[in-house]
C-alpha cells in the first residue's frame, strides 16, 4: 500500500514530463466514511492498469493513473477532479463514491470528458459521457426477489433503509419487483444516518409478521442493526437481504450475526471462476501483506477501468464524442465475468451470496441482467 | 516553628500590592495586623498561602524556604489559612468540612462542643448556614489539625460575642502549644485581648508596631483611622 | 399495546438509559470536576472498545481486554493530560478546541494503526432470557445490571470515600482545597484518566453490540453530550436523570413516529434545556 | 483610515492578480476557499469580537446556498433579480440568527459553551432535514440543476464576483473596528459588567454580532451556490461548521483577514496534499491543536507580531474633540425610593425589609459592618441581582423588572467596589465607551464622528492637573495601579452626567491624597449638576469630609439616618459597633 502511494505520488510529480502516456483519473475514497474501500479499490487500479498496459495500453500507448482522494464533501472532492483535469491532464476518469460527488463531477464535467462511475448506487444517471458500470436496484433485485421467493419461501417483506435518496430510491424499485413476484410489502421505514439504536425498527420487524428483510443501511449502521437483529433471535424469523453489504461490512457484523444473511452484488470474493480466482491470488502477490480484503465496492474500479479502456479503443482516443458515438454494446471482462454497456449503463452478471458463515458463499447467479435505467 | 517574611513582593498579576515587605512571626506569639480596608491585609494572607505568587523576596518556615511551593505542599508543612471569603467548603457537611482538614473523631467532637451550634449542624450542608456559623465553621477547621503556622484572616466578622470569646481562647490555645499565629483583624477587642504584637499596615507597608505591653484600644484605633 | 410488547418496550428502554449513562459517565466526570468539555471522549470510548479486537489478534484470552483496555486507554490519557490537558484547567473554549484537535488525531491515529475497516467484537455469551414471555439478550441484561451496579457504586464511593470528599472539595473551592492540603493538580489529572477509563470501559462493555471502526466516538461523543445537558452537568443523579429522559424520549419516539422524530426531538429538547434550564433538570447544588 | 484602504487595495489587487498569474482554473480554486473564508470570517468576527463560539455557522451558509439555488432555478439568471433575491436571504439569515442569539443571551446563558452547544444542535437539525426532504433539497445527493449567477462562468466571471465580496466583507468588518460599534464590542468582551453599566445592553450586542456573522455567512454561501452548480448537506452540516472553527483559529479570529488566511491556506493545502499524504487530517489537526496551545491568536497575531517589530505601524492622528450630544441620563428626574425591599441570596437573607430614602440631591453615605447588606442594596438597585419583595422606585417610576443596561437611561451610574474598567482598552477607549453611553444612538454606531465626543465631565477631569488620567490616554487600563483606576471608573461613572451616583468604597486602596482628590471631585460633581450621589465607605475620615446625610445599615435593615455626629450619638449604632467593628 505504502509503495502504491509513493509510486503514484512520484508519477504524479514526474507527470509533466512523461507525455507519451494516457492519463486516467481515479476517484477513490481514502478518507470519509467511504475510507474503507480506499485500499482495496486502489489496489483494484493498479491491477486493472497493469492488466491494460499488459494487453497493449490504450490505443497504443501505456496508461497512467492518476489518484485523488473523493471521501470528502462534494465542493472538496470536484476540486481534486478539476485539478486533475486541468493541471493533470487526465483524459478520463472512474470513479467510486457517493451520488452527491458524482451530481457535483458530472455537473462541472459536462461530458466533455469521458466518466465511468462504477459504485452500487440508485439508477437513474443518464448524463453526457457518463457511463456506469455500478450495480442498480433493478438489478440486485429484479433477479433475485422472485428467486428467494422460490427457493426460500419469502413473500413478506419489511424494507428498512438509511434516510436519503439511495435506500428510498432502492425500495421503491423494491416495491414493484416484489408486487411483481407475488409478495406483500409489510412495512417500509428510514433512519437517519448515523443512528446506533434499532430497538424499535426490530420491534416492529417482529410483529409485523415479515419474513424477509431487505437492508439497505449503509456502513456502521448496517453494522449496528444486523449485530441487534440476531441478538433478538430475528433470524430465525426473517432472512437479510442487503445490496450493500459486502465483506468488510459482514466482518463487522461477525459471523455469529450473519445467520441467514444474503447480499445481492456483482462481487465477491468468493466467487467461483477462474478470473475472480486470479484476481484475488494476483492481489496477494503484488501487495503482499498489504492486500486489502477484495470487495464489490473496491473491485468495481477494475470494472470501470476496463470498460473505459474498451471504450477508448473502440473509438480510437479519448475524446468524449468519439466514445459517445460508439459506446452502446461495447463488452469487456472483468472478475465478475463479461459485461456489454447497453446505453450508458452495462448488463452484467449478478451473484447472490450467503454470509451465514461468515464469509459470503454464493448461492447463485444470474447472468447479463440489465441495468433497468433508459436514458432519453 | 517560625515563619520568616523576607522582603516579599506579590500581588494581582502586574497589580503589585506589595513590595519588599518583612515580618516575622515567631513560634508562640499572637502577631496582629491592622489597617484599613484595601491596605493588602487579604493579599498577605494569599502570599503566605501560596494562592498568589510570590514574585520576590523569601518565606521561611523554620528556616527553610517555602517561598516557591506550591499552596497544597505549604498547607502539608504547616501553614494553615482560614481565609477571609470562601472559609468553608459550601457543598459539604459540617461533618465533612472538619473531615477534610484532618481532624480526628475526637478532635471533631471536642471541637463541636466548644461551638454548640456546630454539633447542633454536623449533618447539614455548610452553605446552608447563615455568614457568622460559616465563619465560625471556617475557624474550626483552621483549629483542626496540625498547623504550626495559623493566618486567621477576619475570623470574628459577624460573629457572637460569644463565640468571639470561644474563639479568642481556642486561639490562646493554640500559642501555647506553639503555634505562630498571624490575625488580620478589624475588631479592636479582641486584638487588644490576645495580640502580642501588632503592626499597622498602609498602603506603602509597615508604619508601625506596637508591643504587647503598649497594646491598648486607643492606639489600636488610631492604627485603623476611625 | 400488548403487555408483551410492554414488557419489551420497558426493556429496550431501560436498556437505551443504561448505554448512554454508561456512554455519558466519563464525559460527565470530567467536566463535573474539571469544567472541561471533552471533545476526544468519544475516541476513548472507540479506543476502549479496540481493546478485545487487539486481545483477539493477538492472541490472548478474552478476559484479557480489561487490562489491555486499562492499560492502552490509561497511557493515552496519562499523556494527553500531561501534554494538552493540564494547561488548559481554566480555559473552557481551548480546551473544547483543543480536544476536538485531540479527537481528530486519535481518530486519524486509529484508522493508521487499527486500518479503516470494521471490526466485530463476539459477544462473550450468546443466549438470550425469557422475561415472562418475552426473550431478552442475556448480555445486554447483564451489561444493565453491570452499570447498576457500577453507579450505585461510585455514588457511595463519590459520597463515603476520601478520595470522593476531596474531589468534591476540589469541585467546592479549589483555592481552599489546596489550603487543605489537597493536591488539586494531581487530582484534577486522576479524575481526567479515570473519565477517560470510563469512557474505554464503556466502549468494551458496548463493543459487542456496536459497530467498532476509528471513527465510531463521534456518535458516542454526541449522545453522550445532549444526556449531560438534559441532566444537568456535573452530578451522578443528573446523568441518570438526563440517561432516563434522553433515552426514554428516543425510545419512545422511534417507537410510536420515526427514528428520524426520535433524533430530532432530542435535539430539540437539548436546544430547548439549554436555552431555558442550562442547569439540567437535576440542579447542582 | 489609510492603511485600510491600503490593506483592502493589497487584498483586490492581489486576488485579482490570481487568474491572471496561475489560470482560470487557480482562480476557481482559489474561490472556493474564498467563500470559506468568508463564512469564517463571520465565525471569527462572532467568536474574536464577540467573544462566543458559533460552532453552527453552516447554517447560514447552507441556508445561502440553498436559498440562492432555488432563486437561481426560479429566475434564470436575470443578475438584479438574483442580486437583489440573494440580498435578500443574506438579510433573512441575518434576522434569524439575531432573533436567535437575542432569545438565549436574554436568559441566563452567558458568552460560554451552552450557546455554542444550541448552534451546533441548530445546525445538526439542518442538516438531517436538508438530508430527508429530496422534494425541497435534492435530497443526500444534492440540490442542481440550475444556472450560475447572471450566467456567469464559475471559471471566469464568477471570480471577481467573489473577490468583490470578499473585499466587502474585510473592508466593513476592518471598519467596524475602528467605528463605535467595533469599541462597544471590544468593551463587551474586556468587562460585560461596565458595558451594561453604561447602559448597553450585551444581549443586544451580541445580537448583532450574530447576526453579522450569519449574513456573511449567508452572502458566502450564495455565491457558493453558484460557484459549485450543486448544493449538497454538507454545505450546512456540522462538518463544515467545524472547519470553519479551524480555520478560524489558526489564521486568527481577532483579525478581519485571520479566517480568510487560515481558510485559503488549510484548504488549499489539504486540496493538495489529500492525494498523496496519508497523514494530511493528522497534520492539519496536529497544527490545530498546537495553535489552540501556543498561539491563541492564530497566525495573523504572528504576523500583526512581526509588523509591530518591522516598527510599520502608524500612530492615530487624533482628531479634536467634538461636543457631545446631550445625554439621557442628565434627563432623568427623582429621588430614589427603597421601600421594604427583601433579597435572600444561597438561602441567606441579606437584605431585610430594607428601607431607604435618598435625597434627590446631596451627598449619601451608607455605612455599616461588613456583611450589613451595603453593596448588596446597590445590586439590587441596578437590577445585578433580583428582589424578591418590596419596590425600588424613582420618582413615580418603580425599577422593578428592569434590566441592569437600562439603569442609565434612569440618570442611574455606578462605581464598582473593585474597579471594573476595560482593562483589554486603552485609558482613551474607555473614555470614548463612556462618552457614548446614555448619548448614543441609532446609526451612530456606524459613523466615526462619536468617537470623538467629549463630555462636559471627563472634560473636567482632563483638565484638572491633579487627576493622573490625561498623561497616560493611550496606555492600557489593565496596566493602570489601582488608585488610577479609581479616578478611571469614576471618569467613566460621571461621563453620562447621570443623575444618581453610587459609589463603592471609592477610596479603596488609595494614599490620603488620592482619597482627598476623589472627596473633592465627588463634591464638585455634585455641586455642578445638582446630582444625588450615594457612597458606601469604611473610612470615617472620607465619611466626615463628604456626607450631608449619613445612613447606617445593619443585617440588611436601616439602622440609623442623619448627620455623621447624629447616627454617631445613637444608641443602636454604638451597640453594633461595640464588638470593636469601626
Amino acid at each position: 500500500m505504502k509503495r502504491l502511494l509513493i509510486s503514484t505520488a512520484i508519477a504524479g510529480l514526474m507527470g509533466g514530463t512523461a507525455l507519451a502516456e494516457v492519463r486516467i483519473g481515479v476517484l477513490v475514497p481514502d478518507s470519509g466514511p467511504a475510507g474503507l474501500f480506499g485500499p482495496s479499490a486502489r489496489q483494484a487500479a493498479a491491477l486493472a492498469a497493469e492488466d491494460i498496459n499488459a494487453a497493449g495500453g490504450i490505443n497504443g500507448e501505456p496508461v497512467e493513473l492518476i489518484f485523488a482522494d473523493v471521501g470528502v464533501p462534494p465542493a472538496q472532492a470536484v476540486q481534486a477532479v478539476q485539478r486533475l483535469w486541468r493541471s493533470d491532464g487526465v483524459q478520463g476518469f472512474v470513479g467510486m463514491h457517493d451520488s452527491a460527488v458524482r451530481a457535483a463531477i458530472t455537473g462541472q464535467l459536462r461530458g466533455q470528458l469521458p466518466y465511468v462511475y462504477t459504485a452500487v448506487y440508485e439508477g437513474g444517471e443518464c448524463a453526457t459521457g457518463t457511463y456506469v458500470t455500478g450495480e442498480t436496484p433493478a438489478q440486485q433485485l429484479a433477479p433475485v426477489i422472485p428467486w428467494l421467493a422460490e427457493n426460500e419461501g419469502v413473500s413478506r417483506w419489511y424494507l428498512i433503509g438509511n434516510d436519503y435518496n439511495w435506500p428510498r430510491d432502492t425500495n421503491a424499485a423494491a416495491q414493484e419487483i416484489i408486487a411483481a413476484s407475488g409478495g406483500t410489502v409489510v412495512g417500509e421505514e428510514y433512519v437517519p444516518l448515523g443512528a446506533s439504536d434499532f430497538d424499535a425498527s426490530l420491534g416492529r420487524i417482529r410483529s409485523s409478521g415479515a419474513d424477509a428483510v431487505l437492508v439497505t443501511l449503509v456502513g456502521g449502521d448496517s453494522v449496528g442493526f444486523n449485530i441487534a437483529y440476531s441478538a433478538f433471535g430475528l433470524d430465525q424469523q426473517a432472512l437479510r437481504l442487503g445490496t450493500l453489504i459486502e465483506e468488510n461490512t459482514l466482518a463487522g457484523i461477525g459471523s455469529a450475526n450473519a445467520n441467514r444473511l444474503f447480499a445481492s452484488m456483482g462481487y465477491f470474493a468468493g466467487i467461483d471462476s477462474d478470473a475472480a480466482r486470479d484476481y484475488a491470488a494476483r492481489l496477494g502477490a503484488t501487495f503482499g501483506s498489504d492486500a486489502a480484503q477484495p470487495n464489490g465496492m473496491g473491485e468495481s474500479i477494475y470494472d470501470g477501468l476496463m470498460l473505459l479502456a474498451a471504450l477508448s479503443n473502440a473509438a480510437g482516443s479519448l475524446d468524449a464524442a468519439a466514445v459517445a458515438a460508439v459506446a452502446d454494446g461495447t463488452a469487456f471482462s472483468s472478475p465478475r465475468g463479461e459485461a456489454v454497456l447497453d446505453g450508458n449503463h452495462v448488463a452484467q452478471t449478478i451473484f447472490l451470496a450467503d454470509g451465514s458463515s461468515g464469509a459470503f458463499e454464493v448461492v447463485t447467479r444470474f447472468d447479463s441482467v440489465p441495468s433497468g435505467v433508459t436514458c432519453p | 516553628m517560625t515563619l520568616q517574611l523576607e522582603a516579599i513582593t506579590g500581588g494581582y498579576g502586574d497589580t503589585l500590592v506589595h513590595r519588599d515587605l518583612s515580618l516575622a512571626l515567631p513560634a508562640g506569639q499572637i502577631t496582629a495586623i491592622v489597617g484599613r480596608n484595601g491596605t493588602g491585609k487579604t493579599t498577605l494572607a494569599r502570599l503566605i498561602a501560596g494562592e498568589l505568587p510570590l514574585q520576590g523576596g523569601a518565606i521561611r518556615l523554620a528556616g527553610y524556604e517555602i517561598g516557591g511551593l506550591p499552596a497544597h505542599a505549604r498547607a502539608r508543612r504547616g501553614i494553615v489559612t482560614m481565609p477571609q471569603t470562601g472559609m468553608v467548603f459550601d457543598t459539604l457537611s459540617v461533618r465533612e468540612n472538619l473531615h477534610l482538614t484532618g481532624g480526628t473523631p475526637d478532635q471533631i467532637a471536642r471541637i463541636a462542643q466548644t461551638f454548640p451550634r456546630l454539633g447542633e449542624r454536623m449533618a447539614q450542608r455548610a452553605g446552608s448556614m447563615s455568614g457568622g456559623e460559616r465563619k465560625i465553621l471556617g475557624f474550626a477547621r483552621a483549629m483542626l489539625g496540625n498547623g504550626k503556622v495559623l493566618v486567621l484572616d477576619e475570623p470574628s466578622e459577624g460573629v457572637q460575642p460569644e463565640n468571639i470569646q470561644r474563639m479568642q481562647a481556642e486561639i490562646t490555645a493554640r500559642k501555647a502549644a506553639g503555634a505562630a499565629i498571624l490575625l488580620l483583624e478589624q475588631n479592636v477587642s479582641m486584638i487588644v485581648s490576645i495580640a502580642d504584637r501588632v503592626h499597622a499596615l498602609d498602603t506603602k507597608g509597615f508604619t508601625f508596631t506596637l508591643e504587647r505591653a503598649d497594646i491598648a484600644r486607643e492606639a489600636v484605633l488610631a492604627a485603623l483611622e476611625i | 399495546m400488548s403487555s408483551d410488547a410492554l414488557v419489551l418496550f420497558a426493556l429496550n428502554a431501560t436498556w437505551q438509559i443504561a448505554a448512554l449513562a454508561l456512554l455519558a459517565l466519563g464525559l460527565g466526570l470530567v467536566f463535573g470536576l474539571l469544567r472541561i468539555m471533552n471533545m476526544a471522549h468519544g475516541d476513548f470510548v472507540m479506543l476502549g472498545a479496540y481493546a478485545p479486537v487487539l486481545t483477539a489478534q493477538w492472541g490472548l484470552p478474552p478476559l484479557a481486554a480489561i487490562p489491555v483496555c486499562l492499560l492502552m486507554v490509561g497511557l493515552t490519557a496519562l499523556i494527553v493530560e500531561r501534554l494538552v490537558i493540564r494547561h488548559l484547567y481554566a480555559r473552557m473554549f481551548d480546551s473544547l478546541l483543543a480536544t476536538w484537535a485531540l479527537s481528530i488525531l486519535m481518530r486519524e491515529g486509529a484508522e493508521l494503526a487499527f486500518g479503516p475497516q470494521f471490526r466485530n467484537v463476539p459477544l462473550p455469551f450468546e443466549g438470550v432470557t425469557q422475561i415472562g414471555t418475552v426473550g431478552y439478550p442475556s448480555y445486554r441484561l447483564l451489561v444493565i445490571g453491570l452499570v447498576a451496579a457500577g453507579f450505585l457504586a461510585l455514588w457511595l464511593w463519590y459520597r463515603r470515600s476520601l478520595t470522593g470528599l476531596k474531589l468534591r472539595a476540589m469541585v467546592d473551592n479549589p483555592t481552599l482545597a489546596e489550603g487543605a492540603g489537597i493536591n488539586t493538580a494531581r487530582l484534577s489529572a486522576g479524575a481526567f484518566v479515570a473519565g477517560c477509563l470510563l469512557a474505554g470501559l464503556a466502549g468494551l462493555l458496548l463493543a459487542p453490540t456496536l459497530s467498532v471502526y476509528p471513527g465510531m466516538g463521534l456518535d458516542a461523543l454526541i449522545r453522550s453530550f445532549f444526556t449531560l445537558i438534559v441532566g444537568g452537568l456535573g452530578t451522578l443523579e443528573g446523568l441518570a436523570v438526563g440517561a432516563a429522559v434522553i433515552g426514554g424520549l428516543q425510545a419512545g419516539l422511534s417507537a410510536y413516529l420515526s427514528q428520524t422524530a426520535g433524533y430530532l426531538g432530542v435535539l430539540i429538547l437539548a436546544i430547548l434545556f439549554l436555552w431555558r434550564r442550562p442547569d439540567g433538570l437535576y440542579r447542582h447544588r | 483610515m489609510g492603511s485600510i484602504v491600503t490593506v483592502n487595495l493589497a487584498l483586490a489587487a492581489g486576488l485579482l492578480l490570481v487568474p491572471w498569474l496561475g489560470g482560470d482554473f487557480l482562480a476557481w480554486q482559489i474561490g472556493l476557499f474564498l467563500l470559506y473564508g468568508v463564512a469564517a470570517q463571520g465565525v471569527g468576527f462572532a467568536w474574536g469580537r464577540g467573544g462566543f463560539l458559533p460552532l453552527g455557522n453552516a447554517l447560514f451558509f447552507g441556508l445561502g446556498a440553498y436559498g440562492a439555488a432555488a432563486v437561481l432555478k426560479a429566475t434564470e439568471g436575470a443578475l438584479w433579480v438574483n442580486l437583489a433575491a440573494m440580498a435578500l436571504i443574506a438579510l433573512l439569515c441575518a434576522a434569524l440568527a439575531f432573533g436567535i442569539a437575542l432569545l438565549l443571551f436574554r436568559g441566563r446563558m452567558g458568552s460560554g459553551p451552552g450557546f455554542s452547544l444550541v448552534t451546533l444542535a441548530l445546525v445538526l437539525i439542518a442538516a438531517q432535514i436538508a438530508e430527508t426532504t429530496p422534494a425541497l433539497t435534492g435530497g443526500f445527493n444534492g440540490f442542481s440543476g440550475y444556472p450560475p449567477l447572471a450566467g456567469l462562468d464559475p471559471f471566469g466571471g464568477l471570480y471577481p464576483v467573489i473577490v468583490a465580496l470578499v473585499v466587502a466583507v474585510t473592508l466593513s468588518l476592518t471598519l467596524i473596528e475602528r467605528l463605535p460599534a467595533g469599541l462597544i464590542l471590544r468593551g463587551l468582551v474586556a468587562q460585560e459588567e461596565r458595558l451594561e453599566l453604561l447602559g448597553f445592553a450585551p444581549h443586544r450586542v451580541k445580537a448583532w454580532a450574530f447576526a453579522g456573522s450569519a449574513g456573511i455567512g449567508a452572502l458566502a454561501g450564495s455565491l457558493y451556490a453558484s460557484h459549485q452548480g450543486i448544493v449538497t448537506p454538507q454545505a450546512i452540516g456540522f462538518m463544515l461548521s467545524a472547519e470553519l472553527v479551524i480555520w478560524a483559529a489558526v489564521g486568527g479570529r481577532f483579525s478581519p483577514l485571520g479566517p480568510l488566511l487560515g481558510a485559503v491556506a488549510i484548504g488549499w493545502a489539504s486540496s493538495a496534499l489529500r492525494d498523496t499524504v496519508a497523514w494530511w487530517e493528522v497534520g492539519v489537526a496536529a497544527v490545530f491543536l498546537l495553535v489552540v496551545l501556543l498561539q491563541p491568536g492564530g497566525a495573523m497575531d504572528l504576523i500583526h507580531r512581526g509588523i509591530a517589530r518591522l516598527g510599520l505601524t502608524r500612530r492615530r492622528r487624533d482628531a479634536p474633540p467634538l461636543p457631545a450630544p446631550p445625554s439621557r441620563a442628565a434627563a432623568a428626574r427623582g429621588p430614589l425610593r427603597l421601600c421594604d425591599v427583601g433579597l435572600s441570596a444561597g438561602g441567606i437573607r441579606i437584605l431585610d425589609r430594607l428601607s431607604l430614602a435618598l435625597p434627590e440631591a446631596g451627598i449619601l453615605c451608607v455605612i455599616g459592618p461588613n456583611g450589613a447588606g451595603k453593596t448588596t442594596m446597590l445590586n439590587a438597585v441596578t437590577a445585578r441581582l433580583p428582589v424578591q419583595s418590596g419596590q425600588i422606585t424613582l420618582g413615580a417610576v418603580s425599577l422593578g423588572g428592569k434590566a441592569t443596561w437600562q439603569m442609565l437611561d434612569h440618570g442611574i451610574a455606578r462605581k464598582m467596589q473593585i474597579p471594573t474598567v476595560f482593562g483589554a482598552l486603552t485609558l482613551r477607549e474607555n473614555l470614548q465607551l463612556a462618552a457614548l453611553a446614555g448619548r448614543m444612538r441609532g446609526l451612530d454606531a456606524l459613523r466615526p464622528s462619536p468617537l470623538r465626543w467629549q463630555t462636559p465631565p471627563v472634560a473636567r477631569l482632563l483638565a484638572d492637573p491633579e487627576v493622573p488620567l490625561a498623561a497616560g490616554l493611550d496606555k492600557d487600563a489593565g496596566h493602570l495601579p489601582q488608585g488610577h483606576r479609581q479616578f478611571l471608573e469614576l471618569a467613566m461613572t460621571l461621563s453620562p452626567e447621570p443623575r444618581l451616583v453610587m459609589l463603592d468604597e471609592p477610596a479603596a486602596g488609595m494614599s490620603p491624597a488620592e482619597t482627598q482628590l476623589m472627596v473633592r471631585l465627588a463634591r464638585d460633581y455634585q455641586q455642578q449638576t445638582g446630582a444625588a450621589i450615594v457612597v458606601i465607605e469604611h473610612d470615617m475620615h472620607l465619611v466626615d469630609a463628604l456626607a450631608d446625610e449619613v445612613a447606617v445599615l445593619h443585617q440588611g435593615r436601616t439602622l440609623a439616618t442623619g448627620s455623621l455626629a447624629e447616627v454617631r450619638r445613637d444608641p443602636l449604632v454604638a451597640a453594633v459597633y461595640a464588638g470593636g467593628h469601626k
